[in-house]
C-alpha cells in the first residue's frame, strides 16, 4: 500500500522523525486558512500516488497565503501522468542548508532492510543508483535489534553527511523504528534536509506499507485510498485475485504467479499487449473463474482473453464450467483463447469440445493460444 | 537418492487439524510419505485418521524421531510456527504459509542463522527452512512434504527441479516426465520477498547428488537470487543447469503475484538475470517446452 | 518506582494483557457511581504500596452498588502496614474458574527477564518459591526477541496450566511486550484467571519500574506519587542521594553504596539501629554534605549521625567542611561520630581537630565510631 | 604481570570531551596508562591535550591499535557507545556510565554473547566487557583503565582485588597496601544487577596470574554471583581466596544504594552467600581490616 507525503510524513513522525508542520488541503481557500495558521512562507505539494510532482508543476513554494492560494488553484485538479491532485499538502518551507537522503527498503539479497544514505538528496536515488552508485552507502540493518545510532553515525559519516551529526542518526533511527514498526516495504526521507540552524527534517517522505502484514495494522487502513487505485484493481482485491491493469488489449487469467507471468512474456513475445496480470490462485472453483472473466471483460480495453491453465491444485474442468457460465449468461463478448493442461485436463476438453461458439477456442500450448489471439484482435 | 528428504524421512504436520493441514496431510501419505503426527497448540491428545496430535512441536519430538515438519498455519502464526519447530530441534522445516509479513520473515531468518551457530559450535548439522510461501520438496516416488499434486511426481528420474512459482514447477514436472528424463528431487523455494533457502543453498546438494545428472531453474523477476545462483553455477557446479525465467516483459514497479515478483528500479530486472546465465553458460529456455530439447542437448 | 494495581492494570493493557473494567475512586460516592455504571457485582480493592491488602480487609467483593458504597466506607481512611488508604479500585467481579500465576522479573544470574508460571495463583508466589519451588515454571527470556508464543506456550503446558492455552499465552507474551516498553523491573499477574467462559484476564497486577530508565517514560510519570513514599525518601531524591528510610535512631551517611551498607552493618553488629541509608555519591562538596545532615537530621527518630568517609573521588576536607558548616549554622544538635579516612584526610583532621563542640567527635575507624556512637544513643 | 591490561595497554576514551572523560583521561595518563586518543561523535578532526578526537571508535581503530576503550557517556547513551567499541572489535571495554536502565544492559550482554560466538568461530578471542556502573580495572603500577584515585594503587603486590562496590574497593586497597601485600590487578565489576563480567569470570584469570597469589572478593547483597564464585572457587582454585560481603543487615526488598544491592524474597540473602562461602572454604572478613589478618593467614 503506498502512503501520500503527508500520510508518509505523520506515520515516519509517530516515531521521532521530524518534519516540518504542515497540514492536507483540498481547496484553495483551505489552503489559505492553513498558509496563514503557520505564518511563514510554505511549500503547497501536490498528494498523488506518482513520481514527477516536481518537474510537472506539482509542488510550488508560497511566500504568503495570497501565493498559496494562487498556487493551490493552478495545482488542484492538474493531471500528472494520468492522476488527477485531489488534495495538496501545505506545509512549512524549510530553510534548508543541506540535502541529503536516507531511505530503508526491504532488500532480498540481505534478507533484511537496507539502509541507504547519500550526501545527493533531493534527486531521484534511482538514478543515482544508476550513473554513481558509489555515491549510495548501504547497510544492512538488523531485523531484531533494529538500526542502532551507532551504525546510523557510521553510515552517515562514510556517506560524507556533514553538520549535526547526532540529529541525523537520530532521525535514521526513528526511521527505522517506524519501518520494523509498520512493516514498510519501503521508506525513504528525501531530502533529507540540514536547515540554517542546524536542524534536521524529513522535507518529503514516501512510504510503501507490506499488504501482508496490514492484518496487524488496523490503525493504518485508513491511509487506503481505493480511488488512488485503478478501479477493477480495488474490485479484483475484494474478489482476492492478485491483478495488476496494464495498458495493452489482452486480457490475460491464470492460475499461480509464475505461469501468469509467463503468459504476459508469451503474448508479448508474439507481439500482443496485456491489459492485465490476473492470477485465480490455487483451488480455484468455476464461480472465481467466472468472476475473474467477469472482471477483465469490465476492461473496455480488452479485445480478448487468453486463459492459461496448468491445472494442479485448481481442476481444469472447474475453469472450464466458469467459462462457460460466463458465456451462457451471455457476458462473453469478446473472444477467448484457452490453454487447459494438468489435473482434469481431459475433462476439461470434453466441456469445452461440446461448445457451439466461435468465442472460445482451444489450443494445444500457450503460445499457439496467444499468437491466435494476438493476432485476431490486432486485426 | 535424494537431496533433503527420502523414504525414511519422518515428518510431523504443524497445524494438522486445520482444513489445509488435514488435506495435505492426507495427499502426503498417499504419496508415500511417512506422517508421524501433527501439531495443533490446545488440541494436544486427541488424534486424527490415527495419527496423534500434539500441543507443541516439543512434546512430538519427545515421542517420534522428525526429521521435517511442515507448516499449515495462517500468516500471522507461520513464524512463531518456524520458530518452535527450530527451536525443538527439527532439522527441516518446510513453510507453506503464503501471505506472510516480510519483517517476520527477516526476523525467523535472522533467528535461524542465530541457532545454526550454535548448533555448528555445538557439531550439530545446521536447520534448513524451505520458504515460505511455497510448495514445499518432493522426492520422486520416495516422499513429498509440501503441496504438489501427486500425480506430476510419479516419474523418478534424472533431473533436479528448484523453482520459485509453484505452478511452473508442476509445469515444468510433467514436461519433464513427458520428455522421459524425470525429476529426481523437486523444491519449491517459495515467491516471498524473504525465503529461508535460495537457488544458491539448494545447488550444491543437487551436485552432490549422485540420483541428479542436470538441473532445472525456475527463476522469476525481482531480487537477484538468479544471479547469485549463476555464479554459484559458474563456480562450483558440473552438472549441467537449465534455467527458465518467466516475467521478462513485466512493466517495473508492479508486484507481480508473488510479493517478491517485482522491478525496483534496477533491481530484479530480466536483462540482468539473463546477463547472470549466459555469463554461467546457462542456456535459458524462451518457452517451457524448450526447458526439456535444452537439456536434451546438455545431458550427455 | 512501585505501581498500584490499577496504574500496573492500565500500563499492562496498554500491551495487550485483557483487564477486568474498572476504575479508581477517592469517595464511597465514587464507588457507587462506578458500580452502577459497571451495573455487575464488582471487588473494591485498597490501592496502597504494600502487600497484605486481603488479610487487612482491604479487598472485598460485592454484590451491588450499595454493598459496594459499604466497602468504600469501610476500606477507606484504613491503615494497612502504616499506609492510609486514599483510594480504591472498582472493578467487574470476574468468575473465576481457574487461578494462575504469571510474573516476569529482571533475573541477574540470566541476565535478563525470567518468566515465571505457577498453577498456583492467587496466593504470594514468595511463599510457593519457598515451600514448593518445583511448582514454579521459570524461562528466561531473550533480550531482544522478547517472549515468543511458542515459548509461552511451552512454559504453559509444562506448568501444567489448562484451557485457553493460546490467550494464556497471548497475555504472557503481552506481558513480556510490557516490561521490555515499560522498563519493568517486575511484573506480576497474580491471579490470571481463566474464567467459566474460556476468558483469560488478570484479576490483580503488580508493577515496579526501573528508576534509571523514567527518563525515557515522560508519560509513564503521573504514576508517581510522592505522597506514598516517605517525606524524606522524596526530598532525598530531589537532592539526588541515594536515601532509604530505616527504622532505627542512629543516622548514617557514606559515600559510596557498599561502604554505607557496611556502615549499617557495622551499627547493627554494635548493638545499635540504623535509622537510614545515605550515600552522598562520589565527589561531593562541602554543599552537598551540608544537605545530607541536613536531611538525617530531619528525621524525628536520629538520634545521632555516623559519618563514615573514605576519601576516594571524594575529598575528606570537604565533608568536615560540610558538617562544620551545618554546626556553624546551629543545626547540629544531635552527637556527631566521624571516621575519615583516604584522600585529603590529614586536612579534615586537622579542620575537625580545631572544633571546641563536644557534638562532634573522630574515630580510628568505623568500628569504634559506630560503638560509641551507638553507646551513647542508647543511654 | 596482570590480568586483562598492562604496561603495553593502549586505551581510547569515549566521551573524551565531556567534563567526566577529560578528567578521567588526565588521571589515567598521570597514572601511567598509554591513552591513544578519545571519541566524541561530532567532534571527530578536533584534538585535546594532543590526543586526537574521532567521531567514531570505527575511526579510531583505523588509527592505532586499541586494546581498551573506556566509556564515558551519560546513561542513555552507554549502551549505544558499548556496542560501537564491540562492533569495532575493541577487545576489552569498560563502562564506567551510572544509572543504564537495566533492560538496555540486557540487549547488550546478549549481543556480546552473540558476538563472542561468531569471533570463536573466526579464531578471535572473545570481547570483554567490564561494568557498568563500575570503578575499572587497574594494574597496580603499570596501567589504569578506570577511575579509581591513583594514590591507592601506588603499590603492586601480591592479591588480586575483585569488587561490586567502589569506596570499598578503594579502601580494601589502601588497606592491603598499609598491609605490606599490595595489589596485582584491581577489577570493579560494578553495582547494576546486569553487568558484563562477574565474580566467576574474572576468578580463573587470577587463578593463572603468576603475579597474584591471593584473592580478595568484595561482594554484597542481591543476586547470586557470591554463590557462583563460591561454587568456581570449590571447583577450580589453588590460590586463597579471602571475601567480604557488605549489606549483611540489610532489609529486604529495599535498593542499598546500588541497583542490584536488594534482597528479594529469599534472593541475594546474605545467609545465602556466607553459607557458599563457607562451603566453598572461603573465610569471610567481618570488618574490612580484618581483610588483611586473614589474608595473612591464608598467603604461605
Amino acid at each position: 500500500m503506498k502512503l501520500h507525503e503527508y500520510q508518509g510524513k505523520e506515520l515516519l513522525s509517530r516515531y521521532g522523525v521530524a518534519v516540518p508542520m504542515g497540514k492536507v488541503a483540498y481547496s484553495p481557500d483551505q489552503v489559505r486558512a492553513i498558509a496563514q495558521e503557520l505564518g511563514v512562507p510554505v511549500m503547497v505539494k501536490a498528494q498523488v500516488h506518482v513520481g514527477g510532482r516536481g518537474k510537472a508543476g506539482g509542488v510550488k513554494y508560497c511566500k504568503d497565503p495570497d501565493a498559496a492560494t494562487a498556487a493551490a488553484e493552478a495545482i488542484l485538479g492538474m493531471d500528472i501522468k494520468g492522476f488527477t491532485v485531489k488534495k495538496v499538502l501545505v506545509t512549512a518551507a524549510v530553510d534548508i542548508a543541506k540535502e541529503y537522503y536516507a531511505g530503508m527498503i526491504v532488500d532480498r539479497n540481505v534478507q533484511t532492510y537496507t539502509l541507504m544514505v547519500s550526501k545527493e538528496g533531493g534527486i531521484e536515488i534511482e538514478e543515482v543508483a544508476a550513473t554513481r552508485p558509489e555515491a549510495i552507502f548501504r547497510l544492512p540493518v538488523d531485523p531484531v535489534a533494529g538500526l542502532r545510532p551507532f551504525e546510523a553515525r557510521r553510515v552517515a559519516l562514510e556517506a560524507g553527511l556533514e553538520g549535526s551529526l547526532s540529529k541525523i542518526a537520530q532521525m535514521m533511527v526513528a526511521l527505522s523504528r517506524a519501518c520494523f514498526a509498520a512493516d514498510a516495504t519501503l521508506a525513504e526521507i528525501n531530502p533529507l534536509v540540514v536547515t540554517a540552524q542546524g536542524e534536521v527534517v524529513a522535507a518529503d517522505a514516501k512510504v510503501d506499507l507490506d499488504d501482508n502484514a496490514l492484518f496487524r495494522h488496523a490503525d493504518l487502513m485508513h491511509y487506503r485510498e481505493t480511488e488512488a487505485e485503478h478501479p477493477l484493481e480495488v474490485e479484483a482485491s475484494n474478489f482476492g485475485f492478485a491483478y495488476v491493469k496494464l495498458d495493452g488489449h489482452v486480457g490475460i487469467i491464470g492460475n499461480g504467479a509464475g505461469l501468469v507471468m509467463t503468459s504476459l512474456d508469451v503474448v508479448n513475445r508474439v507481439g500482443g499487449k496485456p491489459a492485465n496480470f490476473l492470477d485465480i490462485g490455487g483451488g480455484a472453483k468455476a464461480e472465481v473463474v467466472y468472476n475473474a472473466v467477469r472482471l477483465v471483460l469490465r476492461d473496455p480495453d480488452v479485445r480478448g482473453i487468453l486463459i492459461n491453465i496448468f491445472g494442479g491444485i485448481t481442476r481444469a474442468d472447474e475453469v472450464a464450467k466458469g467459462v462457460i457460465r460466463a458465456l451462457e449468461e451471455g457476458l462473453l463478448n469478446k473472444p477467448v483463447a484457452m490453454r487447459v493442461a494438468g489435473t482434469a485436463e481431459e475433462e476439461a476438453k470434453a466441456l469445452l469440445a461440446d461448445l457451439k461458439t466461435p468465442l472460445i477456442r482451444m489450443y494445444p500450448d500457450m503460445f499457439a493460444a496467444a499468437e491466435a489471439l494476438a493476432r485476431e484482435v490486432s486485426a | 537418492m535424494s537431496i533433503l528428504i527420502g523414504s525414511e524421512t519422518q515428518v510431523l504436520v504443524q497445524g494438522i487439524t486445520g482444513r489445509e493441514g488435514t488435506y495435505h496431510a492426507r495427499a502426503m501419505r498417499e504419496y508415500g510419505t511417512k506422517i508421524v503426527g501433527g501439531v495443533t497448540p490446545g488440541k494436544g491428545g486427541a488424534s486424527l485418521d490415527g495419527w496423534p496430535v500434539y500441543d507443541s512441536v516439543q512434546e512430538a519430538v519427545r515421542h517420534h524421531r522428525i526429521d521435517a515438519s511442515i507448516i499449515f498455519v495462517p500468516p500471522a502464526g507461520a513464524a512463531d510456527a518456524t520458530l518452535e519447530a527450530a527451536h525443538a530441534g527439527v532439522p527441516l522445516i518446510v513453510n507453506i504459509a503464503e501471505g506472510m509479513p516480510t519483517v517476520d520473515m527477516m526476523r525467523v531468518v535472522r533467528e535461524l542463522k542465530d541457532l545454526n551457530l550454535r548448533r555448528r559450535l555445538d557439531g550439530q548439522p545446521p536447520i534448513r527452512l524451505i520458504g515460505g510461501n511455497c510448495p514445499g520438496l518432493v522426492s520422486s516416488g520416495k516422499c513429498k512434504v509440501g503441496i504438489m499434486p501427486n500425480r506430476f511426481f510419479a516419474s523418478p528420474g534424472r533431473v533436479g527441479l528448484i523453482s520459485r512459482s509453484g505452478t511452473l514447477t508442476y509445469e515444468a514436472a510433467a514436461l519433464l516426465s513427458e520428455a522421459g528424463l524425470g525429476t529426481s528431487t523437486t523444491v519449491g523455494i517459495g515467491g516471498d520477498p524473504v525465503i529461508g533457502t535460495t537457488f544458491a543453498d539448494v545447488l550444491p546438494l543437487f551436485e552432490a547428488d549422485p540420483a541428479t545428472e542436470a538441473v532445472v531453474l525456475i527463476g522469476e523477476i525481482g531480487g537477484a537470487d538468479e544471479e547469485a545462483a549463476a555464479a554459484y553455477i559458474a563456480g562450483h557446479m558440473r552438472k549441467p543447469v537449465v534455467a527458465f525465467i518467466s516475467g521478462r516483459t513485466a512493466p517495473e514497479g508492479k508486484r507481480m503475484g508473488h510479493a517478491g515478483a517485482i522491478i525496483m528500479g534496477n533491481v530484479g530486472t530480466p536483462e540482468s538475470k539473463l546477463a547472470a546465465m549466459a555469463r554461467a553458460g546457462v542456456p535459458v529456455a524462451d518457452t517451457m517446452p524448450e526447458i526439456a530439447a535444452l537439456l536434451s542437448k546438455a545431458l550427455p
